[in-house]
């Protein structure tokens, strides 16, 4: 049981959760997730989400989650001090330890795929990983937490509708303005909706160190019921589970 | 101390709770979260002949008190199941008496995997999936039919070393004349209920949730669509049921047993908290004691019950 | 403005909204809560040729996300209703369209029924009851066979002067025969689904909760199965549906309408909130907006739906 | 919406719930109820419950309940501040108009029968009625609100077990203790199990104001659903309802 101890409505929708409790005794790697269980008997199945923060000094992990649903929107209501049944951390998380001191890393987000990558980052700054952050979203309303990722490195803003940084998705502010991408960042990461993971995937294809992260819909969490498959592209009679094997691939490992 | 042993053809077991197949995969996942050997038995995900890799994604959708599921009996197939899976199990946990969940295409294909699998030196039992909702063949049209049911577990009893459950479908009009059937072809027993045929469509596509579009309904929304079904081949068989439907607590699972189950499996409750089985066996002694109960052959008064 | 009305064989309605018969009464109740002017239609409590005292309580029970009843068709019979509770409500709800829902013990009560009632001037369609699983006779008997329930549409559409929407059972295999039976008979239109039928039993005593013993599962726990035979019907039939089972929010009631739906009607809802029906309403136009909607006929995609 | 102001575990297993909301505005009569939605998606049927206490200064009503099931655990559980649903008050209530200052007035109560008993009993004694209590409970540990009960009038207890008061159930007490009531009593008010409620309806069923108050499973609670009914003595072919035609019948009216 973790506990819920600050929770903010950070930008109409979107909600900032602090869990304390002992989940961070435990190693936890970015871009791994928690599985929540809603406190009402009526939702059986439990939400995944990134995890954003761990705060180690005062047992506490953050979430950022936008309200999409009933679940979400069940959560956004719990009160302080309310106990959330957590299950986590899952699935493997985003491969770090190739990278040296002084050396690039790319960061691609959208949406509600931000989160993960904001522990992600943190922990590359504090290994002196130089960071720059490409993200998109739909508008310049939607935009949440651009201050604290540009406290760890550059951040550049893509908008559907043009009204903040380049007009467009990623994929396109991506052949604008990283064209040398693949040569110049010894490691990409990326996370959020699935045209954006496709971008990725097809434009970071050969990179040895270039990875996303998917979502899918999940029952149980942690490999066993294979609600979650994805299959290789290398051969599509083989089945990988995101919950478990995932949710963080290699690009061009997956079919997307 | 409650005397929790239940013994059923093939089945002694030290207590009648069991993860429900397709819920707990081959247990190895489970394994990482609690010692397996705290369970009654384990049933394992549907076996078939040759690999399956089931539906496309959307699989699963939730529902009020339930859950859809889609998976279309994804499985590694029996020749890995035989050569990896079980053995796993027999290794790390010989005590544990494993039910094996055996689906099909054709006759053919559910016999030639009962015969295999019950050779296995741990599979206790076979679990004969007649009523999966989500394959496009050899699931629900095998348990629809009280003929083709009876004609199909015959074939498989006669192959088989081991008791068959045949796991009948509630989406029937009547279960009775299936039951019957099949309990004259030669089944140990049965395993009820299978999920309930359900759809849920996403507001903004307009289109079904799952890719299937329909998918097995489960959870504590069919548990008294399960005791119903329980209760009423009870009133017609004396045949040993394994019930599942919903149960997430103690109290549910003896109020299948009160219907007339003599063994329990959880499904659903399993994704809910991935502690549901143990949790679940560790309150069966004091939920018992509630009833100054302390064995379970004393809770079985199914005969009150006959009167459907 | 958003434009909720819809137009079906005998109910030009507001809105597509009404409660479902046997959660509503005669309306007398809830018109102490609220103006009944605000719903679509209503559908009033089963009413047969003869008054019904129904089955002995306990009538009903809880279970997740959904209850189980065994009222038993209590009413106070055609000459009542035709006296009193339908002039009532004429009297006091002038511009409300009733629909009758008509139960009976042989094909005969329903004729006399569907007749008399089809003649009060405020009953503008009839929902004819194929489907109660809570009485001894005339209920599921006469929904699950094709043949059975054509005839007895047949009978009733010969003598009604209200189009005629059958009321189908979800306790059944395959629902798309009865449903083409009923259509080739001269239904309007269907109405569907019925409860499913459930038990619950009490720890205690070990016993069934409900005197009855069976009952009919109603609430969101059957949403799934709901949409997903309104879906397999519309998927065969072109003729109107009335959808109900679970709805609760407008969402739900969007669901069923994506699903084939032209109509929606709310049951045990208005137990767990007696404004249930206005307050969905009210939501209607905003849950439509949502999807850049102003009014029903365009949410109607169920061409894009039809692939069962 | 009513919101809880406090709640208390008065011994093990039974609770009492205040609750403030705008529902005491309105005219509330003993043995009336109100019927609370279980705040969880799950829990479709609301609970009802008898009303033990009005406080028309401040706005609140108090309500005693044991935790039977899983409905009444989940309210236990509410913390201060919840707001729940509640519809009421429901029912007719105990007819007490007839009664004139100076008159006396039995009240027999058993278990979680007693809640409405005690605003009863005070809004009697409050006209200057002559009121004494007879309780039935299983055994001592069981007796709750004894002391609010005797500040209104004598109470006699009559326990199971006869770890307090007479030794037999409140049948065996009225007998030994009560002989002359039917005539002592102008009016006679029950509220409890069903043993007990026969044993009432028996004994005082030729009294003029003699009253009962049943219980059965409730799905509307305002006499639309039919699922509360119970049938009248002198024609078993007339059902009344208890949720709106009670709960509260003059003995010997209905089939218990
Ligand atoms: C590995 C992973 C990490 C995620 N991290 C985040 C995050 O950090 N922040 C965030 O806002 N969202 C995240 N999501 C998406 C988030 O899980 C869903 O938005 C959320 O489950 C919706 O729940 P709901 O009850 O509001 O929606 P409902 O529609 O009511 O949910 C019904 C069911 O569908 C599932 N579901 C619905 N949408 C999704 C989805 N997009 N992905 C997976 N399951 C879904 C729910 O989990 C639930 O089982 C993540 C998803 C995955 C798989
Ligand atoms: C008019 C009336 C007044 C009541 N007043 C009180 C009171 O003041 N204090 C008190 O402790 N109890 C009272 N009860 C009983 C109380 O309603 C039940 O104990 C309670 O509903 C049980 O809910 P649960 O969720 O814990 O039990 P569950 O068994 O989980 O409930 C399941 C369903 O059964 C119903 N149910 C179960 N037991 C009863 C019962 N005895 N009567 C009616 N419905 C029941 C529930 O309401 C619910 O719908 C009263 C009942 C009625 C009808
Ligand atoms: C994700 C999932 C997968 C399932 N796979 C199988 C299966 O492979 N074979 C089978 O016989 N039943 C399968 N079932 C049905 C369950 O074994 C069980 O009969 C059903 O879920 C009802 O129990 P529950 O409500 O406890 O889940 C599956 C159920 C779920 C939810
Ligand atoms: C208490 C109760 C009484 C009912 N009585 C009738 C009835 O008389 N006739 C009928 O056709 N359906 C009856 N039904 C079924 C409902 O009309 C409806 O089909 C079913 O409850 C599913 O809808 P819901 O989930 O919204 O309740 C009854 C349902 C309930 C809960
Ligand atoms: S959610 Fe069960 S295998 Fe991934
Ligand atoms: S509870 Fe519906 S009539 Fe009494």
């Amino acid at each position: 049981m973790l506990t819920i101890t600050k929770q903010t409505e950070i930008i109409p929708g979107i909600y900032e959760l602090c869990l304390y409790g002992d989940i961070t005794q435990q190693p936890i790697k970015p871009g791994q997730f928690v599985d929540i269980k809603i406190p009402d008997d009526a939702h059986l199945l439990r939400r995944p989400f990134g995890i954003a923060h761990v705060d180690r000094q005062n047992k506490t992990i953050t979430l950022l989650y936008r309200v999409v649903g009933k679940g979400t929107a069940y959560l956004s209501r719990c009160p302080l001090k309310t106990e959330l049944s957590v299950l986590g951390p899952l699935g493997n998380g985003y491969p770090s330890d190739h990278l040296m001191p002084g050396q690039n890393a790319l960061i691609i987000g959208g949406g509600t795929g931000i989160p993960p990558l904001y522990e992600l980052s943190r922990q590359l700054v504090a290994k002196n990983i130089n960071v720059h952050h490409v993200f998109g979203f739909a508008n310049q309303a939607a935009i949440f937490y651009e201050a604290p990722f540009r406290a760890l490195g550059p951040v550049s803003y893509a908008t559907n509708d043009g009204s903040y940084g380049y007009h467009g998705h990623v994929g396109l502010l991506l052949d604008a303005q990283f064209a040398d991408a693949v040569s110049h960042y010894d490691a990409v990461y990326a996370c959020g909706p699935k045209g954006l993971l496709m971008a990725v995937d097809s434009r970071f294809s050969k990179h040895p160190h270039a990875y996303i992260s998917l979502e899918e819909r999940m029952a149980c969490g942690i490999g066993a019921c294979y609600a979650c498959v994805t299959k290789l592209r290398r051969n599509p009679d083989i089945q990988l589970k995101i919950c478990d094997d995932g949710p963080v691939f290699k690009t061009n490992e997956v079919l997307i | 101390m409650t005397d929790l042993t239940i013994s059923l053809p093939g089945l002694d077991l030290k207590n009648p709770i069991m993860p429900a197949s397709g819920c707990f995969g081959f247990g190895q996942e489970y394994a990482r979260h609690y010692d397996l050997n705290k369970l009654g038995a384990i049933i394992i995900k549907a076996a078939t002949k040759e690999p399956r890799l089931g539906n496309a994604t959307p699989r699963v959708a939730e529902t009020p008190s339930g859950m859809l599921n889609a998976i279309g009996l994804q499985n590694p197939g029996i020749e890995v199941i035989m050569n990896e899976r079980l053995p796993w199990l027999a290794t790390n946990y010989p005590d544990l008496p494993v039910i094996a969940n055996v689906a099909g295409n054709t006759e053919a294909d559910y016999v030639a995997v009962c015969q295999q699998i019950s050779q296995a030196p741990n599979v206790h039992a076979i679990e004969l999936n007649i009523s999966c909702p989500n394959v496009a063949h050899g699931g629900l049209e095998f348990g629809t039919s009280p003929e083709i049911a009876a004609k199909l577990t015959k074939a498989c009893v006669a192959v088989s070393q081991v008791p068959i459950y045949v796991k009948l479908s509630p989406n029937v009009t009547d279960i009775r004349p299936i039951a019957l059937a099949v309990e004259a072809a030669g089944a140990a027993g049965f395993s009820l209920i299978n999920t309930l045929v359900g759809m849920r469509i996403n507001p903004k596509t307009r289109q079904p949730i799952l890719a299937n579009q329909t998918g097995g309904l489960s959870g504590p929304a069919i548990k008294p669509i399960a005791i119903r079904l329980i209760h009423q081949v009870r009133s017609i068989s004396q045949l040993p049921i394994i019930g599942m439907g919903g149960v997430t607590t103690a109290a549910d699972a003896l109020e299948l047993m009160a219907a007339g189950a003599n063994a329990v499996a959880v499904g659903t409750a399993n994704f809910s908290d991935p502690f549901a089985c143990p949790k679940l066996i560790a309150a069966l002694p004091e939920e018992l004691a509630k009833y100054q109960l302390s064995d379970l052959s004393s809770f079985d008064l199914r005969r009150d019950l006959i009167h459907d």
